[in-house]
């Protein structure tokens, strides 16, 4: 086997490889479901922009927090909430991560570093800089890391964050998760600036644009502010250019898009054949490997949905706990 | 000319006619166009029910999509209606409202009062309210009293499409800030409806239901499940009114007093939670100024004290049932 | 040992107490530091009205002034709170609620109940409430039916200053979100005050005076203005209990249905708006739970349904006053 | 006389000449009256800061709409308000320009282009773009400004309305007027950006940063803007650079501001004194023109208070008017 050229171990490839993979049939089989009738509520699908999530993911440790949005699974089980429980979460089951009461759009799990997705745009963004925060005042070198779209980078919260985040000198990166869309409408359109370096700037942070669909270039760039944010150097926004596989939602008709997009990008910027492509053509991983874990992938798919579907439901007891500590 | 119309079409209807009648009637939202700048169809969405949809290729530019800023977008369209446009803004889901709730309450309700009279704001704020759409506890909640407790602000919350038709047309029409709520769950719910434009005036209960036995006072998704729970209790042989408020603000208490001083007997059902709600607020007015009518205690029936749950099974829970509704109309019976 | 403390002194005790006492609280808001990054002298302010003056120098960096962005350090807050700190954040008018409203209600409110219980959100955020300031429409505001509507908020809003210490104390302690209303008339107020720490439990109403001919249920400001009411009616023969809820979420109802049960009659006296107020909850209930003990109509006191004036004598006359109270107490003796 | 360097008339000269002083005479015969106790509520003064407002309103009209801040007067006064009725309001009397019921945070004159001003930071510049908006639509030339002080620059909404009025072309600006303080707190600190060229950039935005003290700077800058805003070449970011004479609000120590900061400003920058330089030094004005209009706005702010404080209160019934159109 020849020279590994990547800045991970092999151990690490194949890690991040079974994650963004996870990640992946996750979303198709919900697509598959939800199209049945299965899952109640709103769905919004992370299939395509894998690389993002697991490529930033991969330096983060459980004391590291996350705020995601509500495009959600994706950051979830790369930040490593348990893939069964999510999807018993999703069904809406009194053994999900949020006992049945959050839905897809409420994953959490604190323990994980995992903070919450979370149905209001930008929302996340001032809750990331509390975690960076903490981590400055109880003075371990934790981040926070805040995952937004495009379209939520031109809510008041996201960029009021920025500038606390800068005059604070927090350790909190914000990633904006460019997929060309929010909902119907293109950020060409809506975000007023052609870079999203220059909207850093307005805030006095450095910012850096990778194609999000090229893991190893996420996972340099995100590896640099990452250390730059734990070693007291500040802030920084991470634009990732991804693209979105599915709707907008489950439902979505996509008609805003161009004729043969979808199957143009399928072919031709799945962030996981590329992966896999560097890999291979690289000789640092085998497509047996990689099939071997795609096939224990769909097996853990396969087993969580089941499981999911045989869980009990909440019953009433618990439509009235959780909602106070103490009253 | 009548013919059935669902809650939502009513609403597009509205809009429709108020945009050709008026040319200072203009609208603007998140993808109420829908793929403004996109590559695909223009129009591609109307709205993210689909609600505005087909509203662009009749009246172009006067739709516009916005920028996901909602106190920028909304404060602009409150801005707009003191400078001579009577704008139409989209709300997505009221649940939003912690966004941008400074330009609702401290800037559009307080202009008239805080200049002294000189100042007009005929905007309307139409917003998806309410439970069922398994969304969840940030895009199923039921606001209406928090929204109501402002003073200046209008609100409004239709039961069925010929209602919605004809308040969305009376708060376009209106000087004041209007918030217009749209229950997601009953915009395939269909009526008769008239083609032509009317109005319906704020502050005109409807009696959902006649009766003489007990007062129900509901609005929004609720008029059914009180409607429901009034027609099971009929078979028991107990009578219940059934009054559909409509609007909350103004609030037509007279209708009530007049309703609980024939039953002497009060149910007030809401979705939302139950402090400071709008059936505590009903409640209260109808003890401080009818008290000697009520033959018994007067009964709420709300939603619990506990945000909204997303699973089907505790959402379904969660919203006052008619079986909820008709429990306390049986309890205020016994006394 | 006790001595006399104004409730400000009080607020500012408490505070130092409880960071003394436990590293992990800090504090952050606009100017509670002041004077940051300014030439002259470092805690220039403590606050705009001085409330938190002095702790800088006790406790340095624990006090972080901010930018004037409230969603941004308020939602901070709440994100610190779920990650090991207990921070508290100054919102410095709760009218300004418009601007961070969703970190409030739809973060730290539910996130316990949304992640089925995996969170807590030890936060406590300060604001002052209240008129009487000549502060006008916009900073003068009684928003407590607003925050007390949603669950997963508890509401706290003390009239003195011995209240406000323990409140303050327990607030901080508390693990689930506390809004703490400090009423800024209330300020330069004097009682005793022990100099050691103590917390008041959530939940237990105090009776501020004890009467047997009415129920007078107030907060804040209002406490006084009830009191005042029955003091002068005491010179009328008419013996008024007045109660002082002191947490509006929890809300100790059952203090005021054993009043009640005894006398009768009950006043509600509210700051805020009438609709959907504390005035209309706390009727409600009690019409709801013990109607049979009621012996006439109950009243409720409140603002006028209009945004506060600036004028002193408007805005004189948009508060509650004692008068106005003690004219509802005469009129539920009458019947 | 020697021929005028400047870009205005003698006439226009004299005109600017008269709304500076007039703000500034307000606001200390304000200062004054406060001290004495007989102005109630939060007062916050503009002295010091004339040249902004005033340069800037040089070039609008009825038509044009400006949304404020709490630091309102001297816009309002520049923009046209009635100067006994705003005196009349700040006293609380029936006869100012709100009745009574608004007070000095929120005077206001629709029938002038003044929206109002505001207690809350930042909620100006929606409403600034509301008013472009409805110039935009209704096809008139009219702009909408929008003022915010460099604190309020940090708020979200002042944030999303850059970009709104970018993506929607509206003829608005965006006045931020620096005064290096907000409230005790130093703009250095509080503003994580080094010029209000690149926060206005981070939004696709040109920006201009002028000597807010020099009337004619500003004048000129904002001619530019205004001018490119009424021929449709959208919205602007103007900084302009000033100084607080006073605290933040009347009672305010300023113990914050540096050791004789206020008395060193007030000789060297006080732009009604640069103003006078000025137009002396050309030969266009001379101090006899200055002196006789000083003693004219002395008179008027002098019968101003005259006025207000004989003026009748508001009544009971008015506690309850004015709240709704129809209700
Ligand atoms: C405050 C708020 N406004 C609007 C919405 C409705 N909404 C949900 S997702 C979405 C589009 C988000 O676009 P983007 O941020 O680009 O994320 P993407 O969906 O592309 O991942 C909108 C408008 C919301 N959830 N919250
Ligand atoms: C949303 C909001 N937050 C806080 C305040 C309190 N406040 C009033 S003025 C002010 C400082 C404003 O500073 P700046 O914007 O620089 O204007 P300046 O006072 O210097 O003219 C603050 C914090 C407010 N009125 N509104
Ligand atoms: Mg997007
Ligand atoms: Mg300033």
């Amino acid at each position: 086997m020849s020279k590994n050229p990547f800045p991970l171990s092999k151990d690490d490839l194949l890690i991040a490889y079974r994650m963004m993979k996870t990640i992946r049939e996750f979303e198709e089989r919900l697509h598959v479901d939800f199209g049945r009738g299965e899952i109640p509520g709103f769905v919004h699908l992370y299939a395509g922009e894998e690389a993002s999530a697991v490529g930033i993911m991969m330096h983060l440790n459980d004391q590291d927090q996350i705020a995601s949005n509500h495009r959600g699974h994706g950051h979830c089980i790369a930040k490593g909430v348990d893939v069964k429980e999510m999807m018993a979460e999703i069904y809406g089951k009194v053994s999900g991560s949020c006992r049945g009461k959050g839905g897809s759009m409420h994953i959490a799990d604190l323990s994980k570093g995992m903070m919450g997705a979370n149905g209001i745009l930008g929302a996340g963004s001032p809750l990331a800089c509390g975690a960076g925060l903490a981590a400055q005042k109880l003075g371990h070198n934790g981040i926070g890391m805040s995952f937004t779209g495009d379209g939520a980078s031109n809510q008041g919260t996201f960029l009021e964050s920025l500038n606390l985040a800068a005059v604070w000198n927090l350790p909190v990166i914000f990633v904006v998760e460019n997929n060309g869309y929010a909902e119907s409408t293109s950020v060409d359109w809506a975000v007023a600036v052609d870079s999203y370096v220059d909207r850093a700037a307005g805030f006095g942070l450095p910012g850096v644009t990778v194609d999000g669909t090229e893991f190893f270039a996420v996972y340099e760039a995100a590896g640099e502010l990452i250390k730059r944010a734990r070693e007291g150097g500040g802030p920084s926004l991470l634009e990732c250019k991804m693209i979105r596989f599915f709707g907008h939602f489950e439902g979505d008709a996509q008609t805003y898009k161009a004729e043969g997009e979808n199957e143009y990008n399928r072919k031709h910027h799945d962030c996981l054949k590329i992966f896999r492509a560097h890999v291979t053509k690289a000789g640092v991983l085998s497509d047996e490997e990689l099939d071997a874990i795609d096939t224990q992938v769909l097996a853990l798919i396969d087993a969580a949905v089941e499981e999911a579907i045989s869980a009990p439901l909440p019953t009433a007891d618990d439509l009235t706990t959780d909602v106070y500590v103490s009253y | 000319m009548a013919r059935t119309l669902s809650f939502k079409d009513a609403v597009n209807e509205a809009i429709d006619q108020e945009m050709t009648r008026d040319p200072t009637v203009i609208m603007m939202g998140e993808d109420i166009v829908g793929g403004t700048g996109s590559p695909g169809e223009a129009d591609a969405w109307g709205g993210v029910l689909g609600v505005t949809k087909g509203l662009y290729a009749k009246h172009g530019d006067r739709l516009m999509d916005t920028p996901l800023s909602e106190s920028a977008y909304i404060g602009a369209a409150i801005g707009a209606a003191t400078c001579g446009l009577r704008p139409i803004a989209e709300l997505m889901f009221l649940d939003f409202l912690g966004v941008c709730f400074d330009q609702m309450y401290n800037q559009a309700a307080k202009f008239r009062y805080m200049f002294g009279g000189k100042a007009e704001t005929p905007v309307t704020i139409r917003a998806m309210v309410g439970g069922g759409f398994r969304a969840a506890a940030q895009h199923s909640q039921m606001l209406t009293p928090i929204i109501t407790h402002v003073p200046g602000l209008k609100v409004v919350c239709p039961s069925n499409a010929y209602d919605a038709k004809g308040l969305l047309i009376q708060s376009i029409r209106d000087n004041d800030p209007v918030i217009f709520c749209e229950h997601k769950n009953l915009y395939a719910h269909e009526v008769d409806v008239p083609e032509e434009s009317y109005a319906i005036p704020f502050g005109e209960a409807n009696i959902a239901r006649e009766g003489t036995d007990a007062t129900i006072v509901a609005y929004g998704l609720m008029v059914h499940r009180a409607t429901e729970a009034a027609e099971n209790l009929a078979k028991d042989g107990i009578d219940c009114e059934v009054i559909d408020l409509r609007t909350l603000s103004p609030i037509d208490m007279d209708t009530v007093y007049e309703s609980v001083e024939s039953t002497g007997r009060l149910i007030c059902v809401d979705e939302a939670n139950p402090r400071c709600s709008i059936a505590s607020d009903v409640t209260a007015s109808v003890t401080q100024e009818i008290f000697s009518s009520l033959k018994a205690a007067p009964q709420l029936v709300t939603a619990p004290h506990t945000p909204v749950p997303f699973s089907p099974v505790l959402e379904d829970l969660y919203i006052p049932s008619a079986e909820q509704v008709a429990d306390a109309v049986r309890k205020t019976m016994a006394t």
